[in-house]
């Protein structure tokens, strides 16, 4: 049977895949923010997943405006990344789970969550970054990986409420799939920041280190705001922390915090480290 | 009709990207979006304003491609992240464009963002479950 | 106020287009085929809509197996209908309403339902057939068209339940629209067929007048069936009948039935033309 | 691991277009998708193992579509209205095909068809409330 280990979450901001390319993740400005993965990666030593499932939002790769999907999962064997623009030479590949995204895709839209199935993706920083940061760079990664892409570019965005939901609804999917599958998800993304607009460079440290401690132990606390409540308070692009809640409703309610760490700012965010035990 | 008017439109100083700002900026979006590929940003470079005609990049939006007016394409509905693609390549990061966004330097842009910092160890100390390396 | 005066079913299969073009409508294979869209067309020329939500699978032109949405809504100012692989000369293209098709994003997605959102669609025999079949072939067409496309061709596919509840959703959407439009929904595809497999040229004509009476009067009568279930009775491709709920349930429980016609066979298919007054 | 058991495997004659049917005929449905487009059909008449090649396309995918065995190419995967974007222009119809997966003419096929409309008037004579123009 499949077993989701736990949850932890990341930011993914293009900065951080830089860094770690530049090998200048000890420097003054990135230590304090590196060093709060260091728990995080020796939990990961001794859980041991097979395989992630990312949650997080494409920047623009794989989709354009002519398709934008609310959630769209990978059913590929494999998920490349790819030029985004900058010329980056991409990361290794990622190796999927086929059988298991599909079956994933029958039970969330048996469960009534209309996703939309991608036969072929490519996965952009959102993606990469927290598994590079997680795991370091290697060849080949050290698990499967499949993607979970939410719309949190083009509004309309889903709710809190509804990502909450899709995340129990995913549990409930990986607790059906037969298979022994050690998993680890991963809510990537935000937390407070804002890119555009006479507003952009605004962090709201309390509001983060609030939904970080709901999020770890009272996720529902969070469905009380609507995306124009937390684009208020956490920015344009800060909408990207109703990520974390598909990560955190498929754990256990009372999943243990076995480490949390706030960094603030870093590029134009502030960025949280959770990591769920859900064994 | 007039667009409806949404429950985040009273956020001060923040376009919300949704369907009144992606609809006219769709065709400078997919002139973005295709700089993905190293061919398409090679064939802008060669004629910019070829490419704009190719993609259906008109008035107001080619002008400001032409002219490079990063600003005034967010300003018009290029979403930050497309207009990236463009960008940041040309030496113009995205906290570069927030700063204009406000008339300030970028030093100072960034001097905000590190007083966003001030004090959060101690934040973090008071809330006491942080890790703090 | 957006005010949805009917709801009309229609098969969207190819042949009926090739039919059109060719001007053997009267032949007498097809006569009594098309004879049976007279009081539909009757009907339309009374209620005088501005627009028509067509709910429709693409085959293979808008979509490609790299991402398949379960609901795809249309987001443009304009609908063209493209080569699908034959050939053929596209028909005119269709005025959209993005004004409208905003507000039907945001309140589905409010509504939680995950729909993918178009901002450029081409519209294939599924969307232009039934539109063909019940106003001819015009240019400009009379009235606006927004795409509202159900995957039935990837499985797993929406049940019959989901349809009939986005269809609910739908009707909300309308009714809560603040200009003044008057909205007539299609419910496209179907009946039972089947293309592919040692089954295939089954047709069901009971199952297929058993769920016209039940769609007119009591669509809950269809959730009942399970997709296997469908498929068991109404062939692989019959499944696309469960769009003809998405329409239903836009309407008022006690729309009036004000047409109904059905033939068997036509192309591969049983067919069923229902006009349902929802004034 | 085997694909997990669905409900409707035991559905005789029916090969329902599920994850296990699509994904191993992912290369041949996405050449087939490309006949959409002009160029693209020409490019593959002008040399058509050349363009399975390009598409990814190989082994007994390739021979099928070399030798134009669509019934082998739906067992294998082709999904059915991808196929009719290559079958349909070289005169085989959707019907043909059909006939073909059960050993029939296609008259027969089409016979068959026609019987299934047997004494409809009198069905929906008998419900009473259907226009019978
Ligand atoms: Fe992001
Ligand atoms: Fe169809």
């Amino acid at each position: 049977m499949a077993k989701i280990i736990g949850g932890i979450t990341s930011s993914h901001i293009p900065a951080v895949g830089n860094a770690i390319s530049q090998g200048i993740t000890q420097e003054p400005y990135w230590k304090r923010f590196f060093d709060g993965y260091g728990p995080a990666k020796e939990w990961l030593a001794e859980a041991k997943p097979d395989l992630v499932i990312v949650v997080y939002n494409d920047h623009g790769l794989n989709f354009f405006l002519d398709k934008v999907p609310t959630f769209a999962l990978g059913c590929a064997d494999i998920y490349e990344n790819a030029d985004e623009g900058w010329g980056l030479k991409p990361v290794p590949s990622f190796t999927g789970d086929v059988k298991l995204s599909w079956h994933l895709a029958e039970s969330l839209i048996e469960q009534e969550f209309d996703i939309c199935m991608c036969q072929e993706m490519k996965v952009d920083h959102g993606f990469v970054n927290p598994i590079r940061a997680l795991f370091g760079d290697q060849e080949p990664w050290p698990v499967k990986a499949i993607p979970l892409a939410v719309n949190t570019v083009q509004h309309p965005v889903p709710s809190a409420a509804r990502c909450l939901k899709l995340g129990k609804a995913l549990g409930k999917a990986l607790e059906s799939y037969p298979e022994d599958t050690r998993v680890v998800i991963l809510g990537t993304g935000g937390m407070s920041h804002q890119l555009q607009g006479e507003r952009a460079g605004i962090i709201d440290v309390e509001f983060d280190l609030e939904c970080m401690d709901k999020i770890a132990t009272d996720p529902e606390w969070m469905t009380q705001f609507s995306n124009a409540d937390i684009i208020r308070r956490a920015g344009s692009e800060g909408i990207e922390t109703i990520m974390w809640l598909v990560m955190r409703g498929a754990l256990k309610d009372d999943a243990k915090v076995i480490h949390k760490h706030y960094h603030a700012p870093i590029s134009n965010t502030g960025a949280g480290v959770l990591v769920l035990d859900n064994q | 009709m007039n667009w409806k008017k949404q429950d985040y439109d009273d956020i001060p100083g923040t376009y919300v990207f949704d369907g009144q700002r992606a609809h006219p900026a769709y065709a400078i979006n997919k002139l973005l979006y295709t700089f993905n590929d190293q061919a398409c940003r090679d064939e802008f470079d060669a004629e910019p304003a070829a490419y704009c005609d190719k993609l259906g990049v008109t008035g107001d939006y080619k002008k400001a491609v032409l002219e490079q007016d990063f600003l005034g394409l967010l300003r018009m509905g290029a979403n930050i992240y497309f207009l990236a693609k463009m960008c940041v390549p040309r030496g113009v990061s995205v906290q570069d464009a927030g700063a204009a966004f406000q008339g300030i330097t970028t030093e100072e842009f960034q001097q905000n963002l590190l007083d966003k910092g001030n004090g959060l160890e101690a934040i973090l100390a008071k809330r006491g479950d942080y890790w703090n390396g």
